[in-house]
Parts: structure tokens; C-alpha cells; sequence
């Protein structure tokens, strides 16, 4: 087993892997940019070097810094984390050519599964369900018309150089095909000097389901059962559960195949997560696979009762699989709210800041896994992910009502946080039913009524407090309220009160 | 203890009478509204209240004429007069001037991705003027009103801080 | 279903029964002593009530001021936690009468399982093993004689009338019996004005074990599994497990069975624990029944997934079990150490007062159940329990790791607590090996050696921080050192090593 | 910086040099041993320090001439030199005075229950002397030496404050 793992990342990531290590006894070595200083990853760690300046860019994100750093602290392994470079395959080129073990797949399988359309022909020979269209770049347009008739509209078509939502067309009806054809190629070649499309089915009300794989380096793979990702607001995922509302155990299984078959046409190994879309008929298709640690590992851990991290080291580590597909169960249902610093109130905007108070739910099967403590300062400098609350109730029921009561007992200040917008949404009556799919918080949010005003009493002891407070704060002479101030909104009040009686 | 506050825009006026010490008891009269509650500070500005034996937990974040006070989840802001004199709050919001001029202010810090608009455009209510990022995300600051773009103060790439003018639209 | 409950209690096990009413949707209404105002339990019910002051003979314990408050909130429903009134029949027969429902069993089941004798006979009638020994008072010697040769030495005399330890002696052979006997007369007579005495066979070196049980209104009854409470410091629990590392399969099914013709020779209803003196060859004998809700209950929870609270409440509304024998499944493994206010540098002298730092343990499978918070005066008049920290893995060996791990992340300032205990304990290999009895504590700790010295680097470091403290808390006069103070140790070594170079 | 200290009772002398801003940069020296360091207060009393890059987390809990500064979950005490005139501590322990005999002081606060001996017995060491009660437990308050009971300061259902004198031996 490793001496020493050093965690390439920040936050409650870093943190949760720190966990992992110190229950196995591993020494651990952080990494912090200089607006972490002090972060609670670095101050948990054993050991803690400096990387640079605050922007990833300078530090998180600069592999020299990072294998500098696993060579001053001596350090066996490397952990990414999830973000930064943990996709990254010139991070573990750089780990192999420096004798340093990298957790988690072989840069040959994270290169496959980043390329979109490689990582699509592969998964289509392997067997698994993809999308329905074409794998290979369409130039004549009776190609497309015919491929398009045969999967059925809606469709999608896709400039091949596009990418982040860009050079995308939503065909609805076979005639509207021609126009969309052609404005689509004249746009791909506009910006991107390249008029080659794909067509794709266009999958309506979609769900987002995952399923979570770990695969060792002896040829063993299993699978730990699915996550529901569908809950998301501008395409971030906020709430995940395990399992799926709509998975029974059939399409479970089927999924849970599909992966495997995944995992396999990628050679991979460690733990990844290969992503589904699922339609209304509940048929699923591939839409791609996360070649590292998931965000939302907990509630699978929380159902399944199995440690991903620690499975992940024992993997590099080069341990063979000591779970076999049937030591796994899935027991009750885990929910996870994403706590994210911004402001629900102001468009969801993020905020950074000092936190001034910070009390964290505890109790029976509740799980915080949170990167931050009383008195620090969110830099403005990464993601606004806080924390993962994760509960665990014996059916989804008791998990969504546990779920209520951690966010009652969770007090953020001096930030905005998202937790009452939780609140709100747990309460959806379609979100308890688990009907929903991936536009539901959008187009939830923009209907979403004005919150109540609070009633009069709430205001009157709101007040009362306040003056309390003020009064500690700062013990003014009797009487001396407002005497020379500018002219309230009490007063103006006053007098227009005085004019109408 | 006389205090005039004005609680979610709406000016009230009320009288304390305080007793007793860990936990005090406190009889108040607002306008015609009398309520006799026990109130103890229970963590830095953090209140425990008993007010008809139901048990309320109240927080207190103070700011120099202001406050806002979470009842439940609920935050309400209240305005304290006597206070001290007004001082800008921490985040400014977009508002408009005495001219009728709107002046677009960064709702938080972060930088300035890209410019949408040019000094002399019209531009409809609600129409995106400059595109932010912080903490890895973009976020389109847009103008309440309609109107001409009369200034823009950001360049794309620049750092601000919240509260900071990014243009003017009149 | 309810729609309030009283707790006519205090402290963590309060703020346990609240959570699982918050999670249930019924209101909930505390009660709280002079000492309590402004205890954790107090702040989270919806309602509270005082109820007299601090000492417990005026307030917790008084059934007039709970069934008071009871009316006062029109509770439809009082938990009584564990302690104080909570194996007191007459609150449970004051709430029939009051028309509130307890929740709890029948007065006459407490009533029975709460007097020695009569449920040893009771217990000896169902079946169920007990202590080998005599049922009724023994007067004659001779009978005593062949009742001693035919149970086996070691055996102990009990005066019938005794209790709390009190006028018992152990004999450990034959030839001892005859002084003992009349020995133990003498002194029964003395103390207790009767001369009646019992014996038992005396049970060398046992282990502590109890079996959870669940039986609805309804005559259904299950079992959830053993807890292992072997591990005491001065018969006082401190850490528990389940399951036991010694009980396997077939002894869990015969203490199960047990357990059951216990509660049922008590008619008994509820949330019961049923515990057991197990000898070293792995014979169990009854020692008595607890007839509430047991401090350990969370172990229970994190191995089966069973909510016990919340069953206790939906048996006293009267539902059916929803669980057959056959749902309950134990997974892995939990340990809960019992966090109390007490000073292990001191002869585990109680530590009252005021919390001024409080970092509680987070992360997967941790779970901390507190009933104080950053700022809270732990006052003098209660127990000393703070919290009870409960970790669970797939494994005794990863639960053990893990709640290492959380031990290390807990951090209580202002009061002394025995989290550093815990440590020491936990790394003791009997104690990792499993292998222990009810005096390992309190033997270990008569031949524990004093810590070792910190090392000079540690002493040097905790000086240069606390210089800095010094500095910043009262930024002193340059030069100014020492100027005009008693003479400081520092000065006379000083002087010393002068005399001696 | 210069400081003198006594950790653990033995006394030590060092000089500090300091620079820096958030994550001040330490030099110090005490006796011949030098140490560079990094230290920030993350925490009111918490301190993070940065060692040869191992990362340290002290916590210090102050007192008007000493601390308490743990490291690790070890305490170390620390009486720092001109830190202002000495004052008792909170909770004195029982210790012997000048002309030899040694005050009993209980340990914690609580109710005594019982007394175990009388004015003029002779005890051993170690023998019990009160009984007191705390947080619902009952601990004997022993004598660290022999000799003979000089003084019984408190009765059965006295309440005791931490540091009260509960009785003498001579």
C-alpha cells in the first residue's frame, strides 16, 4: 500500500480524500494556492505545499507544480480529485514517467472517453446503447435525410468541430430538414471552418442516470448500482439520489451491463461513472463516461455501504477487487443537495465571502461533507460548492423528510447559500412523486411565485430582536433615537399618515 | 427602550421594557400590538426567543443602520433609526439615480468575460450588457431598464469588485 | 399519528427524539430546567416549557410539571428519552390517566422488568437462561450447600434485601461457604434488619451483551441484532459495538429467541433491551431488562437501517410492525463512543462549564449525536454525556479506523473531555483484537503508564504559538519582559546552570 | 520578538523575527535551535502552522499569565513571562503550603455527600476523605499524604465551588 498520497485539488474533495487516507493510515500531502492559505483541505492534511498564485490557471491546473510538489513530499500516489486535472491524461502520463502511481484510469482510457465522437464509435461497437444517428461526419444531405427518417424526429443536428452547446439545431419535422441543414453547415463552417454535421435523435424529457463502475487491474469489474442526476439548473447538477426513482431492478441490471460493456471497450480501470440519458420510455442511451471521481459518490456509498475512495487506492494500489457483483446491495435511498455560495434571491448569483457562522446538521444518517469552516473567506477564485449534504432514509420518502430536517439545522452566514431553495424544491409535490426530468428546475424557477410576505407578527419580533441587537451592539444615550438623522421612512410615513386623518 | 425601525420597507414603532438577566423577559408594545416574550443570546448573534411557549430562533446579522433577521429561514431586513449615520451597503444593487439613469453595479466580484453591448446601443429592458465570471461562473448582468448605453467602465478582462459600476444606460 | 409530543427529558437524547419527530412532521414541545435555558434540546422543539429548577428532583424529575407541560402544549404524546423518569411507571400510568399516550411499554411491564426478584422468576419461567442459582431467600444451610455444589464455584451471596452492591461477597470454593454464610447473614441483618440471602453462580470475566428488541400492540415482536457493552469504566459504558465481535450467527439466534420469551413473559410493547452477562464459554445468562430506549440504540440503527425512535413512536400511535423478522439484516459494523465532560488527566473528575470551541467529526459514516454547541455552559446538575460519536464500516477492522479517524477531527475547548481517552483505548491491540471483559478498562487503566514527554521540537513549537497568542492578545512594550515579576522558573534554572558552568 | 517561557516546567528563551501578512513567516530562535515557519490564526485561538511543510494545527486557550497549547490532541502548558501579574487559577489543586500540611480542594463543583473522616483522625495517603457529587457521579476526594485531619471546612450537602478548601491534613 502507498507511504504517502498527495491530492491535487482543494476543497471538500480534497478533504474527503484526506478521510479515505487517514482511515488507511496513509500520510497525506496537500497542495494550496495563495488564496487557499489556511483552507481546511491544507490544514487537515500531514504535509502542505504552496503552488502558486490563486487562479487555477497559475496553480491547480499547472502539472509541473503539482509533480514538484509530489516530489518534495515524497509522495507515492497522486489523487486528482474531480475537476481541475483529474481528467486530465497528461497529468498521469507525467505520474508514470515520474514513478508516481496515479489514481485512478490509464491515460489511454481517459484520452478515448474525452474525444466525443471516438469515445461514441467505441462505445457503439462495444455494444452498449448510444444515441441513434450517425457516427461518422454526414455531407449529403439524402444521407442525412434518410438517417434522419429512419430514428425518427425530433433530431439534432450537430457541427462535428462544435462543442459546448454550440452549432446545434433542433429539427422537429422532416420538412424543416433542408433549411436546418444548410443553416447549420454554413454556420460550422462560419465558426468553425468546417461545415461537417452529425444527426442525432433528440431525446425529449430526458433523464440523467449514471452508473457508478469500478474495475481493478486484473480484469474485474463491478458495478454499484445507478444515481438519479436529473435535478439541475443550467445544466449543474444541485440534487442527485441513488437509487433512480424510475430504475427497477431489470433496467438496473441492463444499465449496470451496458457500462460494464462501456468500462470495457475503454480498457478501464478505478472507479468511473458512465452517463445515460434516459427517455420517456425508459430506453437509455450513452452519453458519456467521467473517468474519475464522481461529485455525488456519497449516496452511492451511503446505499451501498462501499468506500469509493478507499476502493480507488486499493485499485492503484493493485489490489484485486476484494467485492465481488454479488457482495453488493442497495439498502434505503441517499439524496445529496449540492451547497452552493450564491444567492437564490439574486439570480442565483454566485457569493464569495467570509463565512461568519456556520452550524452543520448532524444526527442519524446524515452526512456533510463540507470543504470550509467558521471564519473562512470563499475565495472568488473556484467552483461555489460549500459542501454535499447527503442523507439516508430507509425508502426515498424518509430520505427526501430527513433531507428537510438537515436543512433546517443548517445555518450559513456572512454568504448566500442555496440551501432554502432546497427547502422549496423538496416540498415540489412533483420532485416527491420523482417526476421530473432535466428541465424541471428551470422552467420550475421561471414560474416560481414570489415568496410570501412574512406576517405581521414575524416582522413585529424581527424588530424587537433587531433593536436588541443594536441596543448590545452599541448602548445609545435614552431618548436620543433619530435625533438628527435624515428623514426616515418611519417619518414620511408619520406625516402622510398625519395629512390623511 | 423606544426604537423606530422600518422592517421590509414598512416603519414601525415600539417600546421595550427589559427585565431579568441570563434570560431576559421583555414586554413590547408596536403601534397597538403588545407581546411579551423571553429572549436570551445564545451564540454571537444568535437569539433564542420564547414567545407563547413556542420556542423561535432568530439571527441577527447587524450592519451599521441595518439588519437583516432570519426567522425560520425567512430573512428580513430591518432598518434601525438612531443607528448612526447610513454608510453604502457591502453590494450595491443596480439602481437608478435622480437623472432617471440606471447605473448597472457588479453583483459580486469576479471579472468581466465579455462586453455585449457599445456606449451609444439601445438596449431593451432586460437585455445582457456585460457577461461576468466568478467562481468558475458566467453570469450575464442586464439592464433593468431600456434605454442608450451611456457609458461602459469595463474592458473585457478587468477584475471588479462588488459594487462596482460596470456601465450607465439612460 | 400524533401531532405533538412532549419530551420529558434533556440533552442529546432529547435532541434525538426531536429530529426524528421533525422528520416525522409532528410538532414537538421540550421542557427545560433553570440550568437548561437555552440547551440545545430547548432551542430546536417548536415549544418549551420550564418546568422548575436546575436540580432534577425539582424539574426532570417531577411528574406533576412534565404531565403540567404536557396540557399546557396539548401534547398527545410524551417520550421520556432514557433516565430520569423514563423506567418510572407512575408517568406512564399518570399519562393513562391523562389521556396522553407514553411511549414506552405498560406500567406493569416496567413495573415487573423493574424489580429483581420478580423478574428474575418471571424470567426463569419463560425459559429464558438465567444465572444459575436460587430464585427464593435461602434460610437453611445445608440447602445453600448443595445448591452451591450443584451450580459450581465460583459462587456470590446476595442479601435478598440489598441492592447497588451492597451486602454481597463472593466465595470462591466450597470450604469458604460456611464462614461466608454466616458472614453475609450478619451484615444482611445489620444493614438491611433481614438475613434472607440468595445465591448465584458468580460469572468470571463476562462480557456485557444485549439483544434491541421491537414488539408492536399487536403481539408481533422482532429483534435487531446484539450490542457488545463490554467495554466500562467503573461499570459505566463508554464504548459500544454491533455487532459483538464474538457472537456469530448461531448465538445471535439463540439470544434473539431469548430475548423474546423475555419480552414476552413482560408483555412487553416498545423499544426494549434485553441484556445478558455472557461467560467465557460463550454461555449467557439474563441480567436484566431496560425497559426504554437505550443510550447505544445508534449502533443498532447504522447496522440494520432501522430507525428506533421512529418506531417507538409509530408502536405507541399503535401501527403494526412494518418489519418482519426477515427485513432486519445486519451490514458491517459501528462503534459509538460515549463523549463525556470529565478530565481523564484527573482522575475522571467531572468537567463542567462553558464550551468555548466546539469542531465536531464530518465525512462519510460518521455521526455525531450532541446536545450542547459552541458557547453552552455544560452544567453541573446532569449527567456528564456530551455527545455520542458513532462511526460505521464494512468491517469491525474499518469502523475501528474510521472512528480513529473522527476522534482526530473532534475538538472540545473550555471543558475537559475523554476524546484523547478514546484514542489510547482504541489502538490498544486487546481491544483491536476484540478481546475483552467487563474489567478491561479499569485494569488497564491501574497499570497505565504516564504519556510520554512531548518531544523538544513539540515544546518549542507550542512556545513560539503561544508567544504569538501572548502578543496579540495584549500587544506588550518592546523590551518589557519579565521587567517586574516574581522570580520565574526561567531565572532560576538560569541562576543554576550559572552555578554550575 | 524575545520571550521567555516555561513549557512543562522547564524554562526556555527565544527571539522571534516576523514578517508578513496573512500567513505571517516566522523565524525563530530558542536556545541554539532555529525554526522557520509559517503561521496563520485560522480559528479564534487556532493557529495553522506550516513546518518544514508539515502542516500543524495548535490550538492555544489562554490564560492572564499561561496557556494551555494543544498540538495533536497533546496539551502542553506554557507559562509565558511578562504576560501581566499572576492570578489563580481557575481550579487550584489541592497542594501543600509552606508549613506542610495539605489543603484538600475539590476538584470540580458539586455537592459534598459524605464525609469519610473527622477532625483529629489520622489517615493514610490516599485514604478518602469526601465524598463529593457532580454531573449525577460520586468521586472520593483522597489525601496525597498522611498524617491527622486538621480542619473539615465543609458539611454533608454543602455545595463546593472548584478550588474551595474541603479539609486539611497536617
Amino acid at each position: 500500500m502507498f507511504k504517502k498520497i498527495l491530492i491535487s485539488n482543494r476543497g471538500e474533495i480534497a478533504v474527503r480524500v484526506i478521510r479515505a487516507c487517514r482511515e488507511m493510515r496513509i500520510a497525506t500531502a496537500a497542495v494550496y494556492s495563495e488564496a487557499d492559505r489556511g483552507a481546511l483541505h491544507a490544514r487537515m492534511a500531514d504535509e502542505a505545499f504552496p503552488i502558486g498564485p490563486a487562479p487555477a490557471i497559475q496553480s491547480y491546473l499547472l502539472i509541473e507544480r503539482i509533480m514538484d510538489a509530489a516530489a518534495r513530499a515524497g509522495a507515492d500516489a497522486i489523487h486528482p480529485g474531480y475537476g481541475f486535472l483529474a481528467e486530465n491524461a497528461a497529468l498521469a502520463e507525467a505520474c508514470e514517467a515520474g514513478g508516481v502511481t496515479f489514481i485512478g484510469p490509464s491515460p489511454a482510457s481517459m484520452r478515448l472517453m474525452g474525444l466525443k465522437v471516438e469515445s461514441r464509435r467505441a462505445v457503439a461497437r462495444s455494444g452498449a446503447p448510444i444515441v441513434p444517428g450517425s457516427t461518422d461526419p454526414i455531407t449529403d444531405d439524402r444521407a442525412a435525410k434518410s438517417l434522419a427518417d429512419s430514428i425518427g424526429y425530433p433530431i439534432m443536428l450537430k457541427a462535428s468541430a462544435g462543442g459546448g452547446g454550440k452549432g446545434m439545431r433542433l429539427v422537429a419535422a422532416a420538412k424543416e430538414l433542408e433549411s436546418a441543414l444548410s443553416a447549420t453547415r454554413a454556420e460550422a463552417a462560419a465558426a468553425f471552418g468546417d461545415d461537417a454535421i452529425y444527426i442525432e435523435k433528440f431525446i425529449e424529457q430526458p433523464r440523467h442516470i449514471e452508473i457508478q463502475v469500478l474495475a481493478d487491474r486484473h480484469g474485474a469489474a463491478i458495478t454499484l448500482g445507478e444515481r438519479e442526476c436529473t435535478i439541475q439548473r443550467r445544466h449543474q447538477k444541485v440534487i442527485e439520489e441513488c437509487p433512480s426513482p424510475i430504475v427497477d431492478a431489470d433496467l438496473r441490471r441492463r444499465m449496470s451491463e451496458a457500462a460494464l460493456q462501456v468500462a470495457r471497450a475503454a480498457s478501464y480501470t478505478n472507479a468511473g461513472t458512465v452517463e445515460f440519458l434516459v427517455d420517456r420510455n425508459r430506453q437509455f442511451y450513452f452519453l458519456e463516461m467521467n473517468t474519475r471521481l464522481q461529485v455525488e459518490h456519497p449516496i452511492t456509498e451511503m446505499v451501498t455501504g462501499v468506500d469509493i475512495v478507499q476502493q480507488q487506492i486499493r485499485i492503484a494500489a493493485g489490489e484485486p477487487l476484494s467485492l465481488k457483483q454479488d457482495d453488493v446491495s442497495l439498502r434505503g435511498a441517499a439524496i445529496e443537495c449540492r451547497v452552493y455560495a450564491e444567492d437564490p434571491d439574486n439570480n442565483f448569483f454566485p457569493s464569495p465571502g467570509r463565512i461568519t457562522q456556520l452550524r452543520r446538521p448532524s444526527g442519524p444518517w446524515v452526512r456533510d461533507d463540507s470543504g470550509v469552516y467558521e471564519g473562512w473567506t470563499v475565495p472568488v477564485d473556484y467552483d461555489p460548492l460549500i459542501s454535499k449534504l447527503a442523507v439516508w432514509g430507509a425508502t426515498r420518502h424518509d430520505a427526501l423528510d430527513r433531507m428537510r430536517r438537515a436543512l433546517g439545522e443548517y445555518r450559513v452566514e456572512g454568504i448566500r447559500t442555496n440551501l432554502d431553495f432546497f427547502r422549496e424544491v423538496l416540498e415540489h409535490p412533483h420532485f416527491r412523486q420523482g417526476d421530473f426530468d432535466t428541465g424541471f428546475i428551470d422552467r420550475w424557477l421561471a414560474g416560481r411565485p414570489e415568496p410570501a410576505e412574512p406576517a405581521r407578527d414575524e416582522r413585529d419580533l424581527a424588530a424587537i430582536v433587531a433593536a436588541i441587537a443594536e441596543a448590545a451592539r452599541k448602548p445609545a444615550p435614552a431618548g436620543s433615537a433619530g435625533a438628527s438623522q435624515p428623514e426616515s421612512a418611519w417619518k414620511r410615513i408619520g406625516r402622510l399618515r398625519a395629512l390623511k386623518s | 427602550m423606544h426604537f423606530r425601525a422600518t422592517v421590509e420597507g414598512v416603519p414601525i414603532e415600539g417600546r421595550l421594557t427589559r427585565s431579568g438577566e441570563r434570560m431576559e423577559k421583555i414586554e413590547a408594545l408596536i403601534e397597538d400590538r403588545s407581546y411579551t416574550l423571553e429572549l436570551v443570546e445564545v451564540e454571537p448573534g444568535v437569539y433564542w426567543m420564547l414567545w407563547n411557549n413556542r420556542s423561535i430562533e432568530i439571527t441577527v446579522t447587524s450592519g451599521p443602520n441595518g439588519a437583516v433577521v432570519s426567522i425560520d429561514g425567512r430573512r428580513i431586513p430591518v432598518e434601525m433609526e438612531g443607528a448612526g449615520p447610513p454608510r453604502p451597503r457591502n453590494t450595491p444593487k443596480s439602481a437608478g439615480r435622480h437623472d432617471g439613469a440606471v447605473e448597472l453595479r457588479a453583483p459580486m466580484p469576479g471579472k468581466v468575460v465579455r462586453t455585449l453591448v457599445s456606449v451609444g446601443d439601445a438596449v431593451r429592458a432586460d437585455q445582457g450588457v456585460v457577461v461576468m465570471e466568478a467562481m468558475k461562473m458566467q453570469n450575464e448582468i442586464r439592464t433593468p431598464k431600456g434605454g442608450v448605453v451611456a457609458s461602459l467602465t469595463v474592458k473585457e478582462g478587468a477584475l471588479v469588485n462588488a459594487g462596482d459600476v460596470l456601465a450607465t444606460v439612460e
